[in-house]
Formats: structure tokens, sequence, C-alpha cells
């Protein structure tokens, strides 16, 4: 009795085709894909395939790609703990308390949705190998036009319709990527105007106090000067040029000269 | 662009009967021939009435024309609404010089193509749902470039989702006369294979589409 | 148009003769019906030759084919050294729609189009502010000479302006049956047929629109 020499044999093979699988995963489309091509194997009508064992064959799978450290997408990972749960109830006794599709339903449906699958394959590959114009049969080559009597009829499609809407609709999304420098007040140029300032800032003095003119009316202008001259004397504090005092939560930012001694 | 009401309907028999006669039905035919010739695109059977003198049988004489032609060099051949000239099938291979090089198609849009024909009118969700991946960007839009697929009608379903149906460009290229004579269209629907079925006791997937990148959308909606 | 240099010379001596058996006159009288309609140039008879299988008689499927298109709507010609299909001289007048030069809207024309389609109805102003830029009068005048958008009620807001709408003609020329059926922005990026870049810095607010009716449908409620 060679049965146990056969099995062993059987599951160096499948172990073989499960390696190929693996090295091949990019070559999948997703999840359904590679339950197809799993099913395949079984070499039956695709109505009359073994969900059960379609579902162990799918899960050592992916333990195998996890073995190996393949990186599987999420889709895979979902599709393995829905047909371990599928599994399970397939192996269990139904229970008859339990409300919702039974797992024959649930095993149905996955072998419908391959049936389905490999349908619409089939269909692709018959649509493609048909006679096609331009390849197999052809149009007219020289549509005529005689110049008689010429009138312009401007046209446009769909596509461009809707291209033109969008277009016009995602203006500032599709802008390239650029500040509006009229209302934004540089990092570079706080710098340069808080390191010619705070020299003479002996005494402690509000951080609003630096802003330039034409910045300091409320609004976007200010809020941008404010903000790039507040990271200015953070950069200037990180020198040693000046120090910062806030006496409580949101009271005025205050900036002095650091005493020369300090330095 | 002229609308249909200023002229006579084609082939109308309460039509004020002969100004000019009708011309006899040989001539007719000669007429659709002609343009039917000159055009490459196909050309619909209410065009042809328009451009036919008044009371011509548009329909009558393409049914000369296409006996005519059966078993020549080149066909008449009905694609959707119209009809068009194209040469035999069998002499295709006499036409390299003709032969356009058509850009190669990725396994993903010929089987979303496939999809869309045979299942047409369909969502963009069961194109997913059938493929069990989400579809690519660009894939819709290559095939509607090529001018295969279009729009069809919302879907009367919450969300109102579009659909996809294939074109009349899509029949002439694959020379079917109607979407219905797609191939195996009968044994897959009378195999219960393009019912949109989904799985039991599960909403549809629609929901909880997790890799649509289009969480902004909204900001540019009104 | 691939050039004649790669391809063998005319009925290469060194070909094996008749490998093949040489077909029957009327399929040779086919195979240049089909070539000639499929050709963009008049063929002359050594081109012929030169793409028909090997022992062909040219000259005599020539005189068939041109006895066979006699009388019809479409006759075969000589055209220099070359032979073409054209159509019957006596029919020339149907062809006249057939020189319809076809161009392509302008882009302001095109924008203007999508917006009373989206937006319908519209004001001129309310265009002229998505698009940011001001209507020239010839845009409008276009589109209505082209049948594609037409007066709409007037807006019940001071001045009462004008509005514009799209007509059947465009639904018609667009295949929509409804304005509804035109795609909102997030359903174009799904399709693929935006390519959107977020913008830097712009955290998309969460997905709630999921189930929300479709955002630019109450662009059609009036």
């Amino acid at each position: 009795m060679s049965e146990t020499e056969e099995g062993a044999e059987l599951s160096v093979a499948a172990r073989l085709e499960d390696e190929a699988l693996i090295v091949d995963v990019d070559g999948f489309e997703g999840p359904l894909d590679l339950l197809l091509t799993l099913s395949r194997r079984q070499k039956v009508d695709l109505r009359r395939i073994s969900v059960l064992q379609l579902a162990e064959q799918y899960l050592r799978f992916v333990e195998a790609a996890r073995a190996l450290r393949i990186e599987l997408a999420a889709d895979y990972l979902v599709m393995a703990a829905w047909l371990a749960f599928l599994k399970s109830r397939l192996l269990l006794p139904p229970d008859p308390t339990e409300e919702g599709p039974t797992a024959e339903d649930l095993a149905a449906h996955l072998a419908f949705q391959l049936e389905r699958l490999e349908a619409m394959r089939e269909a692709a590959g018959r649509l493609m190998g048909r006679d096609r114009l331009g390849r197999e049969f052809f149009a007219r080559g020289a549509p005529e036009t005689q110049a008689i009597e010429k009138r312009t009829q401007h046209t446009a499609t769909l596509l461009e319709l809707i291209q033109a809407y969008a277009r016009i609709r995602t203006k500032d999304e599709f802008r390239p990527y650029a500040f509006d420098r009229t209302d934004i007040y540089p990092l570079e140029t706080a710098l340069d105007r808080l390191r010619g300032m705070i020299g003479h800032a002996v005494d402690w003095s509000d951080l609003a106090g630096f802003l330039p003119p034409g910045w300091r009316a409320a609004g976007t202008r200010r809020r941008s000067a404010l903000a790039s001259t507040f990271a200015a004397s953070l950069e200037l504090a990180k020198q040693g040029q000046l120090d910062i005092r806030q006496s409580e939560t949101f009271a005025p930012i205050r900036l002095r000269a650091r005493p020369n001694e300090a330095r | 662009m002229t609308d249909e009401t200023d002229r006579p309907g084609p082939a109308d028999p309460n039509a004020t009967p002969g100004l000019f006669p009708v011309p006899p039905m040989g001539e007719q035919e000669r007429m659709v021939e002609a343009i039917l010739f000159a055009s490459a695109e196909p050309v619909s059977a209410s065009e042809l009435a328009k451009r036919l003198p008044e009371g011509c049988d548009v329909a009558e004489a393409l049914v000369h024309l296409r006996s005519r032609y059966a078993g020549r060099g080149v066909h008449l051949v009905r694609v959707g609404d119209g009809w068009a000239m194209r040469t035999a099938p069998d002499l295709g291979w006499l036409m390299r010089t003709e032969q356009v090089e058509t850009r190669r198609l990725s396994r993903a849009a010929i089987e979303t193509l496939a999809i869309v024909a045979y299942h047409a009118p369909v969502t963009r969700a069961e194109i997913e749902e059938i493929r069990g991946v989400s579809l690519s960007r660009g894939t819709i839009d290559q095939l509607m470039e090529m001018g295969w697929i279009r729009f069809g009608r919302r879907r009367m379903t919450p969300g109102r989702p579009l659909t996809f149906v294939v074109t009349d460009a899509f029949l002439d290229h694959f020379g079917l006369e109607t979407p219905r004579d797609l191939p195996g269209l009968k044994e897959l629907r009378e195999a219960g294979l393009l019912d949109s079925r989904g799985m039991p006791g599960v909403k549809p997937p629609e929901d909880d589409d997790e890799d649509s990148p289009d969480g902004q959308s909204e900001l540019f909606e009104d």
C-alpha cells in the first residue's frame, strides 16, 4: 500500500505549486483571481468545485506567503479571514438558531463568483478574437469629399465636455503648487527684519511690534507675518540672540535682545 | 443639426405626393450605395432617409443592397442604428498596408470591456464585484477614449450610480450588429452568469469602498 | 503608410511557383474589390499584383470588376496610373452633406457649454464667475446657433437676468437622456477621468457623502 507515499508525493507537488504561485504573487489580480487559479487545479466543473478544499488551499497560500515574508495586500488578508470563517462554518454542523445565510449559501456564492469571472474572461477572449475593424475588415479608405459646399460644424465629445467642466471646477487643484506670495510673509524676510531690529530691543517688547508696516492690520497678511516673525524669533532664540517670554497662556509674547554678557 | 420637424418623415405614406416622382427602387439602391461607400462611418437609416429624395424606402433599398453585396469583397453591415460598407473579413490578410496598430489593451481593460458589453448597463461597483478587484484609474478612461464605452443612464438605486454601456463604435469595431449579437450571450444568460447576485446576507459593497482615493472630492461639489 | 522598400519586389521571380493554386477569377475580383475599397489612394495594377496571390490576373479582374459596377452607385475608375472606387458622378449631389467640416469647439465654448449643462439654468454672470473670465459675445451665440443651448426662464432676482439651459439636441448629441446623467466630479475621479492630486496641506474631510444622494443633483432642481 503506497497510499502514504502517494500522499507525500502529492503534498510535495502541491507545495511546489504553492511556491510557484507565491513567486508569481504579483501576477494575480486580487484574491478572486488567485482563487480561480487554485480552483482550476481541482480539474472539475467550476459548479462542482469543493469550496472547502479551495479555502484550505487559499489559506495555505497565505500562510506560505507570510512565512516567506511576502507582503500581501489587505484584500488578500480580508479574503483569508472570510475563508477561514467559511471553512469553520462548513466543518461545523449547522446551528439551527443562527440567522443569516448558511455556509452552503456562502460557498455556493463563491463558486458562482468564480464561475462568473471565468465566464467573463472567456467572453473577453472570444470578443478580442473576433474579426475586428482595421485588422480583419476595413472601412472605406477614401471617404469622398469633392468640395461643393462647405459648412463648418463644430463638435465635441461628452468626454471633452466633462473634462472641461472638471478642469474649471478643479482649477486650483490642478495649479502647480505655489504660494500666493502677495499674502505670505516669508520666514527669511522675517529673520532679516528681526535680526536687524532685535539689537535695539533692550527692554521686553511685544512680538506684534516687530511686524512690518503694511502687515499689521487684522487678516491673513497679519496672521502670516505674525507666524513668520514668531518662527524667526524662535530661531534667533536658539542662536542665543534673544529671549522670549510669555507670562501666561495667550498672553502677549515678548522679546528682548539677550544681554551681551550672557552670550 | 436641422431638426426633424421641418422635413417629412421617411417614406411617410401621407407625405404630399409627388411634387417630384419617387425614384425607382434600383435608383434608390444606387443612392444608398453611393452614400454608404462615401462614408467611413456608419450612416443611420434616418440619416439616409433625410438625404434621399422624399418618398424613398430606405429599408427596402438596404435589403436589396445587402443581398447584392452578399459574398462580395465588400459587405453591407449593420452597426447598431447605422449601416456601413466593410470589407469581407476573410480578405483581411490582403490588407496589411491598411492595418492600423491598435493600442494594446491591458488584461484589466479587456475584461472590463467584456463586462460592460455583457452586463450593460453596469455600474463601476458591479464591475469591481465581478472582477474581484478595484478598478484602476485609467482603465475606464482608456476605454472611453477609444470610444468603446460611454455613460449610460444612472441606476435608480440609492446613490444613483452611473452606469456604463458599449457604443456603436464598439459594435463597429467588433463586427456586431447589436449588443445582442455578442458571442455566447444567450448561453451566459441562461446559465445565470449575467445575473447580478450579491453575497447572501451581505449588503452591497458600495458603502465600504476602502481605497477610493477621493475623500476630498466633496470639497469641490456644490 | 508603410513604405514600399521593406516589401518584397513585385511578383518576386524567386518565389516558388504554384505552391498554392491560383484563386478562381471570382475570388480575384473580390480581392481587388476589397483592396480598392479600403485603400486611401488609387492603387496601381502592379501594386495590386504585388498584393494578390501569385498567378492572379489583375487586368482581367479589373475588367470584371469594372463591368460589375457599371451603372451602380459607385464606379471603378482609372485615376492616373491607379485604380479607385468613386461615387457615380450623377449622384454627386447626394454627397453634399459629406463635406461638412467638423471642428473642435473652442475651449471657451466647451467650458461654457459644460457650465450650462451642469448648472442649468444659469445666468451669464454665473458662467463668468465660474470660469473666472468674461464671456465673449460669440461664445453664447455659437452655442445657440448650434442648437445646444437656449434661453431658460428669467431668474427671479433683481434685474431678472436671462438664464441658459441645454437643449434636447444637446442631449441627443452627447447621448444623454437627461442632464442628470452627467457624471459628477467624484464619479469622474472614480472613473479615472480626472487626474487629481490633492492640494498639499489640505486634509480631506471625512468621507460622509457615500450614501448621500449625488452632490450635483440639486444643481438641476429648479
